[in-house]
Formats: structure tokens, C-alpha cells, sequence
């Protein structure tokens, strides 16, 4: 049986190979990473227990990120809906419009660190990587982003973004020339780069270095929420449940971090359905994807019988990803989280009633997912339940793709 | 065809002064059929050893040359099962010895006994998987041990010493030696001394294995690794079955021609 | 001789007619308009020294718009021009990514406390519309926005943003199709409407009440960056200069408001002066344009000698208006501030200069005008002095203009 | 055309038990020629007043139809000297009262003495400026008294009691009612007893003093106005116009037909 142990941070739960409940995540990479993973970990370790270094973090953390961000209630929602209590986490005003600022930042602190001049990263969404082009223009350091084409297609704002700020956008054309691709390609790069350079992986995945760096990073997000629940409710609530969207699952995982050990606090995760009737959902664990081996880490993926990673089709590039973090299929074989899903449709629906009903909250589509399960969710519930989503990524990058879905004419 | 089998074949090309020459090219590119005419093209060539790849879509090892020939195969249909129906087929007329390399996904996909059982069924000599690096590897090299399998352990330029060690101390009877950080099929960025000095570090510490350097090797450069024991060359060739098939040519013919060229360059 | 009065809020210095200086502003609107003008006045008189309304206020400064946005120094621009310090405050970070948000919060607040259920406002960027039609979705208003076709067209990712919101938005196809033309048909409707209706002004024009609660409202800027000033100096700076762009001039008057009487610290706006080489600049106050009435008040106007206001062309929509708030006009009278414009050229390099330099400050093309100024004298001045530009708008709704100028691929 | 003389014109027609008719169309549209025929038409079909728009592109008092009627004039080159020589050659040969309806900029722009000047050597009886409220017009108005002019204050629905007062007590001889809350053009939102009752308040405080109503009167429903002082028809006029020119017609005739129907119609 995997258990969670209690006082211990879920990212340091692995065991001395990187594989937490001894089966997920690791470092299965080419001999030629092995060094520039072995050093990353050591610099981690000294890191994150550096005051210098986490004063460092915390002055851009608050000053160019824009820490805390807003955690209100949703009035209106809650009233539509009947039911739970329904509040938001506005992650979505962390400067760049979502929460991969963090991990940006910090790799970003960390390539300093390492003496290295040259940072790239993956993205799916366009997030990751407007986000790391920021901060790598920020601390100076020359930036490379790589892309699926096809996201670089759907998400042309934020790739305006990274452009504007200097980095390179790399388009990858393999494979479904999505987010997979993009973190395959990084990672080939890298292997050639890694004596000058530093990657930045994008979300919870890859070696568990990267699996570790990133949840440390976006914990920011439920470090200071935990403090604005205390300041809302006095007491943590009796009953509360989060719901986060997954893709390769960073922003669930910094919204839940200082959560886990606490057992009323229901944690509810939602993988992308894709489209309604489609069979290309990006729902590892709540579709029981066999464990396999991707981008360096074992966890559940979405593959065929030969091994074959399968094209996924989701409404939303951040959720468009086969795999899914180690830690995430951690938390759901020790029942620690449970995860669902939500289709295209179910998202499209859930950003028009929450754009509608409340105004500052303006979802992209990846946390419109998590907002469907609190909309399915919320009216069967008792008003003393507490339910908080997190609406982790801005609108405006989607804009065009939503409009066309409503037809509304822009 | 046991690991004994293919530690002689090293140690024969040994006691004739020669260098190993070793091919890689994707099975089942672009289909079963002429995939075992190239290999039967490639072993008629002179090659001494053929490595197999069995691709995978998602890897993070290769470079563009050999990403087309995986997707070529995997866009066709080839699955796990058609490339050890080559290996077998091949077999059945040759006596090279094969290694497969692959990714850590295709064979736990496959079932890791399952693997290395269709391995002996297939008469496989080694297997080299890239994403699977030691000491996580161990458990699988001793199941292929135990089966009569070379496991190859791979090394590289920033291995520390003592990692080197480790590693070399754990090795079967082969091991290879990446030439340089890169994926496969991206030019030699270092100088061959350079690579030939860490060759004979690794070969001074285990003077008993046998070590395979790969990585960026084409005609241009193969004769500077004259003297070592083995080298492969593969995106070169990977690279020209794809303008073959561009050119509607018989894929076979031109990667005859080149390992021949390549068997002249290494004597 | 007009004179500014130390002591007192500058909003509040203007005679019994509602005019600054005797000149500027006051309330030329038709008969239909002067209970509802009358209405509002008295209203705001009442809130503004509401201690009820004024926590509601910061409340949702603070938990929805994010208040306070940061406050954070160029290091690399500041290296990269050699002279003055360059600071910013990043009110881009408030929520929907720019300052309007103040005033359309405060406007809302009001339009529930009248006992109205409907708002309208205009725009020409589409961040006044946008923040408008975010806030009436919050407090369950209806809501209707103006906005120049041109607009429309040029800026529709805030006009997505608008529809999401469930804001009707009404293209207005008169005249040059801009904000002028959006300011004008938003007047005529509540006109007809406001006997039920509320109307916003998005800028500090308009009717000398609309002029008062826009600049009551972006007044927070200064506020909060005062005391960040405080923070970061321990004391106001010796030689501090603070750099807006200036369209209707909501923007500048918020960043100014709390620095008036402090004579040691410089006030530059900065007008569009359109495409070199064009004489459509919209920048009536650094090229001396003749006084007029525009939208009910008296203000220094882009106007040929038949009173008919002339065309302006600017790259940046939220820039492109031939009027300017009384509040400059009176600042500029009184010499108290100085103003100055930048071309389109100018502004985009500066764009670029500043997002390569600084990944975090993303500035649209309104602020990067104010950036171009900075970038002009920042060389030729001391280490000691301070210049603080307000990057108050984000550039993903420019994302289209901009990739289009520079020839990036999107 | 002093004051007076419109303030007996009105009595005049009083006299006669008659209501007033007005009408309102821009000057120069859709030009200088044709706008002075279209007045010519609109005195010969039995006009009382004629008020002759000087359009302002910025405005914010006018609904679509006096808009395009405007930017057509403004289109054209029609500037404000081009009004005041219609007027001036409209009154070589006709008799009826021309009051200007303009907006505060045009008056500024042109200076307030020069316009006023302007006016009486046009012959102009009268000014309505729509954006020039009491008490802000006070200036203005007595410097049109001072040159016998008749500065026209406007009252609307929600003009407060005691804001009625006093501006009837600073207005001269003629006020102007609108009717309803909204642009020129809309239809009309009120019923007209209303109207009525508003008018006869006025009335009751300021006896001596016409009231002209106006906004939204058209054909149909200018009849329920019978009995007051005044009505205008503006907007209906301007649509007109504008079809007759998208018809290719010459739009004097349209204009003159329609202005005979409302006289009718007020009789
Ligand atoms: C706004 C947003 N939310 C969620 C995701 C999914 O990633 P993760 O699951 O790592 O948070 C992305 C990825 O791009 C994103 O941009
Ligand atoms: C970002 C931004 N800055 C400036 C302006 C200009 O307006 P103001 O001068 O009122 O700040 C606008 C108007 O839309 C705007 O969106």
C-alpha cells in the first residue's frame, strides 16, 4: 500500500532513485542528463534552504508577480448556483495572467545561480513559455521556447509575448505538434545545450528534479491562500473542497501543497474530456491510463498497446498533454485527490456562466474545466460547504478561440 | 546467439586488428519488407554488427534523421512484434549479431520478460535502451543477464569518474560510449582525440569490455576511429533512406553503397 | 493668473459652475442631462465622505482590482540608458490589465447606490469597456458599451473580453469611428436613458462631475505608490519625475494626484503625436490647440477654425482623442506640469526596448509612450534622479497592432 | 428682424388661434444651393418659424437622421459663414423668423461677438444652443438681448420646479420645451397629454412667454399639439431629405409636400 506520511513535504516523499510511492516519476533519461540533473538537485537542495536565495524569491514573488493574488468569494455564482459556498483563487492576476510566473521565476533565479546564460523551456498554452521569456528578460538571460506548432497556431497571443520579450519561439512540428512534442524537442535540446544552458521544464513533469523545483514553486499559491482563508473564515473551514484543473498538473499541486495533510480539505482534481463524444481525452488518471514512461518519469499516460504515446484533442492547450505529474498519481493512489473530468463543451459553458456572473474572474479554458466540476458539483451540496476554485490562467490568450466557438463576432 | 556469442564477435574483429563497424537504422522503416532488405543490404555490406531501433514517437534522444525514420515506421504500422519478425527473419539467414535499442516505454509496454523472452526467440545479442539509465537499469540488465542478453550500459563526456566506475563495474561484456551531448545525428562538436581519450580512460579502467562509440559518426569522420573498438554510424543512414524514398529509389541499394564506403574508410 | 491651491484635492478646485481656473471643465450638456448631472453630484458628494462606501471601495480595490499593483525599479533599463533610476508602477497588474478598472468599479458602486440597474460607458482601447462590462457583471448590472468601429476592429480582444462579460457593445460608426465618435453616441443614449440608466465616462472628461469621480477613483494609483515610494526611499526622492501618457488623462491624473503639492517632483504627460511625419496628432495640449466645448466641458481641443473637431491618428486607440481633461488643461496653465508627445515610431521602439529589457513590464502602446519619454531624457540625467513611468495598460490587446508593425509572425 | 418682431410673430399667430408651425432642417445640406431652396419650399409651404441647424460633427443632441444631415452639410465644405449667407439670401425674399439651433463650439470657434453680429446682419431672430445650459448661457443670452436677439432657453421633462422658475424668469420672450428625455429623432416615448401638462405649467408660470415644443413630433402625431404655442418637426424633415437624395430627387419638393401635410395636419 502507498501511503502519504503526514509533516513531510509531498515532494520530498520520493524515495533516493526520485520515485515517490516507489513507482512514480524518477529520472529516466539519457545517460548525457544524468550530470546537469545531478547538479540542478544538488544546487535544489542548497537552494531552497538558502534565506538569501528564498528573500530572493519572495522580492519577485510579491514585486514583480504581484503576490498575493485575490481570493473572493463569488457572490453571484454561489446565488446561481444554490448550494456550496463558491470562492476563487484569482490566480490569473499573477503578472503574465497565470501561475507558471512562479516556476518561470525561480528556474530563472536558479540558471543564475548555476552560472549559465541560456534558458529554454516548453509550453503548451503559450504560458510557460511567455512566462519564462519574461523572466528571462528580466534577469538577462537568452531564452528559447519550444512550441507545437499547432499551439503555436492557437495561441498566437502568447506568442506575441515571447517574442516581444527577445526569446526564440521554436515551433515543433513531430508528432501531434502539441505539448508532448514541445517538452520531447526541449529536452533533446537540452541534452545537446545542458553545459551552457538550463531547461525549464513547464509543469509538474519530467525528472523529478524538475517534478520538485516546479510544485516548490507554485506552493506560493496555497501558502498565501492559506493565510486569506484564515483571515475570510477565522478557522479553516469544516468542509471545503478544491477543485484545480490538471494538465501536467503545477497549478493543482501549488494550490493543494499546504492542504494535503489536512484531511477535511477535499482535493479534487479535472483532466481535460476533450470534446463530447470524442475519445481523445487528455484524462490520464480519470480515464486509468496504464503507467508508463514519459519525458524522463514513470506515470499514468495515455498510449496505445505498443507504447505509443496517443494524440489527445483538447479545447485547451495548457490541459492538452497525455502524461500527467507523478505527484498527481501519487495523490490518486493514495486517494489523497480524486480526478474527474470536463468536456470542451462542459468548459465553454462553465466560462460563459462565470463570465457573466461575475465579472473579474475571467477564466481561461483550462481553469473553465475546474469551474464545470464546481458548477456540476455546487448545487447538490450544503451552504456550509466551502468550495474554492482556482482559476489559474486569463482569457484573454483564448480569446480567439472562444469567439469562434460562441460565435461571437470580434 | 548468446551475450557470449557477441563478446566473441568483438573479441574476433579484436585479434584481426580491426575496428567494429557498427550500423543503426530504424526497423521497420519505411516498411517490414524493405527494412530486412536493408539490414540484409547492410550485413552483405561488410557491417560487423547491426543495431535495431525500435522507435518510439515521444523519445528524447533522437535528432531529426532518426525521428523521420521512426515516425516513418510507427506512421506505417510497424509495431514491436514486426520488428522482431525482421530481427528473426534476418536471422535466419545471417549471422551478425543484432541490438536493439530502444526507449524504456516500448518495453515496459511489451512486458520487461516479455521482452527480453522475444529477444532469445529472435536471437537478439544486446539491447541499448536510452532512457534508461544506471543504477535504475540494474533490476532489467540482470534479468537480461540472466537470459543471455548484453545489456549495454551507456556512458557520456560528463559522467564523473566515479560514476564511470560504477557504472563499468556493473556493465556486461559491451558498453557505449556517447561521443558527445547531443542527440543522435547532430554534427561531431568535439574533436575525435578528445573522444578517443575518454575511450581509453573507460578502456583502462575495464580493459576486458568492449566499448562501442557512437553518436555523430558519418563517412566524413569514421576513419578518424580507426584503433578503437567499435564504431556506429546511423542518422547518415537514416538520413539516406529518407532522400532515397524522396528519389523513389530502393533505399536498400544506396545504404549498401555507403556501408561499403564506410567498411573502407574504418580498415 | 490661475493659480493651484495647495491643501486642497485638485478635483475640488474648480468654481461653482464646475470650471478650474474659471476655464476648464463645467457642464455643457443639454437641459435633458442637468437632473441627472444634478443627481449624481449630490450622490457623490454624499459617498465620497461615506465611510460604508469608501471600505466597500477598497474592498474591491483590493480583492478584485488587486491593489496595490507593484511598484518595482528598471534595473536593466536603467543600465542600459546610463542616467536617471527608472522606476515603474505596474498598474497594468490591476485586473483586466489597466487603470480604468478604478473607475468603473467606483461608477458601478454608484449606479447600484442611485437604485439604477444600468450602465453605460464608452471606450476606445476597449480597457474602459472592458473594466466596465467586468464590474456590471459582478454587481448585476446591465451594461452597454460605445465604441468607435475602428476600435472595434483594431482592438478585439477586449472586445471579446466585453461580450464575454454579457456587456452589448455597440459599434459606432459616425465620424472617424473613434473614441471621440464613442464619447459622443454614449452621451446621446443617456440622454434618452438616464432615467434608469447610469453612464460612465471612462476618462477624466466629460461633464465636470464625470471628471471629478474618474479622477477620485484613479487616485489609488498615487496613493498606494506613495507609500511604496516611502518604502523603497524611506523619503520622497530630492529629484523625482513621474511620466504618463496622457489620452483623456484618467491615467495621469490618478499617478499625479497625491504628488500635486509636492513641487520637487516633476510632472511630464505624454500626448500621441501619431505617425511621423503626420499632422494628426492627437495631442492637443503639447501642440497648443485651441480652446473649446468637447463633450460638455472646456478644454484645450484638436479643432479646425470651424469649431469641427479634426481627426486624430494614433497607434494607440486609448491615446487617440483630439480633447483632454480640464485637469491638464489646468495643470498646464498653471505650469505645474509639463506635457510632450511621442510619435508612434517612438512608442513602438520603446515597446520593444522596454519588454526585451524587462520581461515583467509589459506595457501597451498607451504607456510605451510614456516610456519614450522616459527613454529620451533618462541619458542626460543624473544617478540621483528618479523618474517613475505608469506602465498602466498590458499589451495583449495590442498583441495584433504590434506583431503587425514589427513584422513578428503570430 | 429684431426680438420683437419674432415675439409678435408668435403673438400674431396667437392671435389667429393658431399653433405655430416650425421646422427644423441643417443648413447647407445637403449645400449651399439646395439648402436655401429647401427653406424657400418650407416658407412657401406655410411655415411660421424656420430653424436652421448649423451642424456640429461632435455633437451629442442629435439622433441619426439630423447626423447624417449634418455630415453631409460638414461633407460638403459647408462651413459657418456658408449657413449665415443662406439665411441672409432667405430673407432677401422671405419674411419668416430664422432661428439658429447650434451647439457652444460653433459659437466659440466663430467668437461669441462676431456670431451675434453675424446674426443680426443675417437678419436671425433667434438662437438655440443645445449644449449651453442655464444658468452657464447668462453671459451669452443677455449679450444677444443687448443685440436683439432672442436667446431660446430650453426646458425638459426633468427640469426641477424650482430650475422652471428661475429659468423662465431669466429666459426671453420664447423657451423651447423638449419633450422627452433623448435625442432629436427618436419617437415619441411620451404620450402628449403629458406634454401638454408640462407646457400648460409653463404656461401658468410664464403666460407672456411661447413655448415651442419639440422632439419627436412628426405627421402622425403632430395634431395632438394643437392648441399650444408651437410645434417643431426636425427630424422627420431630415429623413426626408436624405431619401430624396438616395432617390435622386430633388429633395425641396419632398419637403414642401410633407410641410403642407403638417400645417394641415396642425389646423
Ligand atoms: C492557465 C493554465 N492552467 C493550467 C495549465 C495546465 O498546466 P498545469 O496542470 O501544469 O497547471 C496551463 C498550462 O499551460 C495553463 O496555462
Ligand atoms: C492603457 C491605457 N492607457 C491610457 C489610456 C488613455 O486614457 P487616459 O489618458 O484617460 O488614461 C487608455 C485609454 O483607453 C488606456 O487603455
Amino acid at each position: 500500500m502507498m501511503d502519504i506520511k503526514k509533516g513531510v513535504p509531498l515532494i520530498d516523499q520520493h524515495d533516493e532513485n526520485g520515485y515517490w510511492g516507489g513507482v512514480f516519476g524518477g529520472n529516466q533519461i539519457a545517460e548525457s542528463l544524468n550530470y546537469p540533473i545531478e547538479q540542478l538537485t544538488k544546487e535544489f537542495e542548497i537552494l531552497r534552504h538558502d534565506e538569501t536565495f528564498i528573500k530572493e524569491r519572495d522580492y519577485y514573488f510579491k514585486n514583480f508577480i504581484g503576490a498575493p493574488t485575490p481570493f473572493i468569494k463569488l457572490e453571484n455564482l454561489t446565488n446561481h448556483l444554490g448550494g456550496a459556498q463558491i470562492y476563487c483563487k484569482l490566480v490569473s492576476k499573477a503578472t503574465g495572467g497565470a501561475h507558471k510566473a512562479y516556476n518561470a521565476v525561480v528556474h530563472s533565479l536558479i540558471c543564475k545561480r548555476l552560472g549559465k546564460t541560456y534558458i529554454g523551456g516548453d509550453t503548451g498554452a503559450g504560458y510557460a513559455g511567455k512566462m519564462l521569456s519574461m523572466a528571462a528578460a528580466k534577469f538577462n538571460l537568452k531564452c528559447k521556447i519550444f512550441m507545437g506548432a499547432k499551439d503555436v497556431e492557437r495561441q498566437s497571443i502568447n506568442v506575441f509575448s515571447m517574442r516581444s520579450y527577445g526569446a526564440e519561439v521554436v515551433p515543433v512540428h513531430s508528432g501531434s505538434q502539441t505539448l508532448v512534442d514541445a517538452v520531447s524537442e526541449c529536452m533533446r535540446w537540452w541534452t545537446s545545450e545542458n553545459e551552457s544552458s538550463h531547461m525549464c521544464v513547464g509543469s509538474t513533469v519530467g525528472p523529478t528534479i524538475f517534478v520538485k523545483i516546479c510544485a516548490w514553486s507554485t506552493a506560493q499559491i496555497s501558502r498565501e491562500m492559506k493565510q486569506q482563508v484564515l483571515e475570510t473564515f477565522g478557522e479553516i473551514p469544516k468542509d471545503m473542497k478544491l477543485i484545480n484543473c490538471v494538465g501536467g498538473g503545477s497549478s493543482a499541486m501549488g494550490f493543494w501543497n499546504e492542504w494535503i495533510d489536512h484531511d477535511n480539505v477535499e482535493l479534487i482534481g479535472v483532466e481535460a474530456g476533450g470534446p463530447e463524444g470524442s475519445n481523445k481525452h487528455a484524462a490520464p488518471l480519470s480515464n486509468d491510463s496504464p503507467l508508463g514512461v514519459l519525458h524522463g518519469a514513470t506515470q499514468y499516460v495515455i498510449q496505445d498497446d505498443q507504447g505509443e504515446i496517443e494524440e489527445t484533442d483538447s479545447i485547451s492547450a495548457g490541459l492538452d498533454y497525455p502524461g500527467v505529474s507523478p505527484l498527481h498519481c501519487f495523490l490518486k493512489e493514495t486517494k489523497r485527490a480524486r480526478y474527474t473530468s470536463a468536456t470542451d463543451e462542459e468548459a465553454l459553458e462553465a466560462f460563459q456562466l462565470v463570465s457573466k456572473n461575475e465579472g473579474f474572474v475571467s477564466p481561461s479554458l483550462e481553469p473553465s474545466h475546474a469551474f464545470a466540476e464546481a458548477i456540476k458539483i455546487a448545487p447538490k451540496l450544503s451552504k456550509d460547504t466551502i468550495i474554492v476554485v482556482d482559476s489559474c490562467g486569463d482569457s484573454a490568450k483564448d480569446s480567439k478561440i472562444i469567439a469562434e466557438r460562441l460565435g461571437y463576432k470580434i | 546467439m548468446s551475450s557470449k556469442n557477441l563478446l566473441n564477435t568483438f573479441q574476433k574483429i579484436g585479434d584481426e586488428n580491426r575496428t567494429a563497424l557498427l550500423t543503426y537504422t530504424v526497423g521497420g522503416d519505411p516498411n517490414a519488407d524493405i527494412s530486412l532488405e536493408i539490414f540484409k543490404s547492410i550485413a552483405n555490406s561488410g557491417a560487423d554488427i547491426i543495431e535495431c531501433g525500435l522507435g518510439h514517437g515521444a523519445n528524447i534522444g533522437d535528432g531529426g534523421a532518426i525521428q523521420d525514420s521512426t515516425y516513418r515506421a510507427l506512421s506505417n504500422g510497424i509495431k514491436t512484434d514486426d520488428v522482431f519478425k525482421i530481427i528473426k527473419d534476418f536471422k535466419k539467414e545471417f549471422e551478425q549479431n543484432i541490438i536493439i535499442m530502444t526507449y524504456q516505454n516500448k518495453i515496459m509496454s511489451y512486458g520487461k520478460d516479455n521482452f527480453i523472452k522475444k529477444c532469445n526467440e529472435s536471437s537478439v545479442s544486446g539491447i541499448i535502451c536510452v532512457d534508461w539509465p544506471w543504477p535504475l537499469n540494474l533490476d532489467f540488465a540482470n534479468k537480461c543477464k540472466a537470459s543471455d542478453l548484453t545489456f549495454i550500459q551507456l556512458l557520456c563526456p560528463t559522467t564523473s569518474d566515479d560514476r564511470l566506475k560504477s557504472i563499468l563495474s556493473d556493465a556486461h561484456d559491451v558498453v557505449y560510449y556517447i561521443s558527445m551531448l547531443s542527440t543522435t545525428g547532430q554534427k561531431l562538436k568535439v574533436g575525435s582525440e578528445e573522444i578517443i581519450k575518454k575511450f581509453n580512460q573507460i578502456k583502462s579502467i575495464s580493459p576486458e569490455k568492449k566499448c562501442i562509440i557512437g553518436f555523430g559518426i558519418t563517412q566524413d569522420t569514421i576513419s578518424d576511429f580507426k584503433g578503437t573498438d567499435a564504431c556506429v554510424v546511423g542518422s547518415e543512414l537514416c538520413r539516406n533512406i529518407t532522400s532515397s524514398i524522396n528519389d523513389g529509389q530502393n533505399p536498400a541499394t544506396k545504404i549498401g553503397q555507403i556501408v561499403n564506403d564506410l567498411k573502407e574508410r574504418l580498415s
